[in-house]
């Protein structure tokens, strides 16, 4: 019995190693092209602007080391009591290997320009394949209506 | 020949043009000045510029957020200083450069949510107070106060670290903790508190002062 | 299956390597192309001035070497609690490196003279694909109508 | 091949001539004088006069964007000297040059919004206030006072730095953080605080006096 049960094992397990990769798995040719990039305020009145960036409330992954490696779940934004908002993006890392992230988040006003100093630099330690909360808090509170967050490799 | 040949040195100018208006992708000039915020060429694992600024800027987000802190109906006296802010780590490091720093960065955030009571300079306006009511100066353009402010909270706090070295390897390991809190300074009671850790692991011959 | 399947995923990484860029893009022929240069102000009456400059309650990027590096992406000025002029720039690194300028303001009054000393060169760090923003406050406060702003690389 | 020769010729006798009235796009004579506002010749990992410049610079401009300074019914009065600015990191540098510089700026631009004490002229003024009441001299053009001066409010502050050597390759970092804050003479409440921090990295070889 034994005999025979060891290479069947074993050939599933070659199985198991091209279709049983461990969750999450990230389609990154999808990623991309769900990525929507919009373009940015416009210098001049009345033209279109030269610049495309991602959208207000979103998070950039701004470094190219990382980009093929994390996908951002999902955000959210919410105020606080003291009217403060807090922004938390779930980010998961796709490889197999340790990734260190760090993350930053910069609060707008309404008309789009920045309320207040952008926010400190925060470390994100990635295990392989695992889902991390990266969460901001803004400094002001009515005066806040939209954020970005960008990302980069920790070096 | 000479056809292409000319074909191709007015292709290679065109493009020449086309590539003087695309981003210049490469570094920048050197210079020696370098971003707090990240680390820079010489690192240890003692704490440094980007971790004494993530650390305040943590905190103070945070503290904004405490209703009791941020959000009461008369703005509480808040003192902020090194007094109780405690080093038993093997970091050297002034302080003061956290404290001031989440002092600085709380009051000009804060925009009239706390308020903040210099205690560090008690003896600077005790001084002034005296001269005015002696008479050597005159009263200048405020109104007088019977006291300086009192304090309804302070901030304490310690920072802690656990050190391990390999001699073999010389690969030195830190973990460093910094706990962050409000005391009520009628009732003792702990209203708000944050903590920031992190460990560092590199080759033990940084030297830090 | 796999000899097949091979090249054909290279074309798709590839692909996806192409148009994966990190955001955000600038697109520098069109940011030149719209690029405003307007006469300044003639010393001789009468006659057209020799002279083109950036308009007023603009950035003057005046340094070759951080031209096609660094785009401005948006400019607001707004009147403080005291009547003084506070200005805004969000600054876009749109190369992959760290790059490190400084600006300096120059405020006008109604008349375009230059109404109190420049402010000192302000340093900038700027993350890879970063935007960041530049601040700078007026010393006076009805005298000021204007203002230039100069940005260059710190050396 | 004349007539290309000739043209040739033409053409660069007109860009010879043309280039006479171009902008002369060249370096210009050398000088011992340098912008103070522009890192020098000589940079180390200290505090240098264009970290003077534009700390300062920043600084009463941001103090005249607060309303309780720059914008109160009667012009407060101010005292700014180094005498509770404390210099805590290992930069040698005069405080004087920074707490100077801030007054004299500020005094210029505030125009008339703040008044400010020289209260390190204090004695000067005691001794011609005496001369005066004895007689010795007569009483001058100006009304007289009952007293110096008294201030509302008054400078504190801070320098502290972070160092951090690198023994291998001599490589030294060093993160200075500069604070400035206004306190109420009568309450000791800190109305306003900016801070300036910056880090420099460089070959630790520079030697300030």
């Amino acid at each position: 019995m034994r005999r025979l049960l060891a290479p069947v094992l074993g050939l599933l397990l070659l199985g198991g190693c091209a279709s049983m990769e461990p969750a999450p798995h990230c389609d990154m040719s999808r990623i991309s092209g769900q990525r929507d990039l919009v373009p940015g305020p416009a210098m001049v009145p009345g033209e279109s602007s030269p610049l495309k960036e991602m959208p207000m409330n979103s998070v950039n992954i701004t470094d190219p080391a990382i980009m093929n490696k994390l996908y951002v779940r999902s955000i959210a934004a919410r105020r606080t009591a003291t009217g403060t908002v807090e922004v938390v993006a779930q980010v998961v890392n796709c490889t197999d290997f340790q990734q260190t992230a760090e993350a930053r988040t910069q609060f707008y006003d309404s008309t789009g320009v920045a309320s207040e100093p952008v926010s400190a630099w925060q470390r994100l330690h990635l295990s392989p394949r695992t889902s991390s909360a990266y969460r901001e808090l803004s400094m002001g509170d009515k005066t806040v209506d939209g954020y970005m967050i960008e990302m980069r490799e920790t070096k | 020949m000479r056809r292409p040949y000319a074909l191709s040195v007015a292709i290679a100018a065109a493009l020449a043009l086309a590539a003087c208006q695309r981003v210049d992708n490469t570094a920048g000039a050197p210079t020696v000045y370098i971003d707090p915020g990240t680390s820079g060429p010489v690192k240890g694992v003692g704490i440094e510029s980007q971790d004494v600024i993530a650390m305040t800027d943590q905190m103070l987000r945070d503290m904004l957020s405490q209703p009791r802190l941020a959000n009461a109906a008369m703005p509480p006296n808040v003192i902020i200083d090194s007094e109780y802010f405690h080093n038993e780590s093997s970091s050297r490091l002034n302080k003061n450069s956290i404290t001031d720093r989440l002092r600085v960065g709380l009051n000009r955030a804060a925009a009239g949510r706390m308020q903040f009571v210099g205690r560090h300079y008690a003896d600077m306006v005790a001084k002034e107070r005296d001269l005015k009511r002696q008479g050597t100066v005159d009263k200048a353009t405020l109104p007088a106060a019977g006291a300086q402010k009192g304090g309804d909270y302070r901030l304490g706090g310690r920072i802690t670290s656990l050190d391990s070295r390999d001699p073999k390897t010389g690969m030195m390991q830190r973990y460093n903790q910094i706990i962050f809190e409000m005391v009520d300074l009628e009732t003792s009671e702990i209203v708000w508190s944050g903590i920031y850790e992190f460990a560092k692991a590199a080759q033990d011959d940084i030297i830090y002062r």
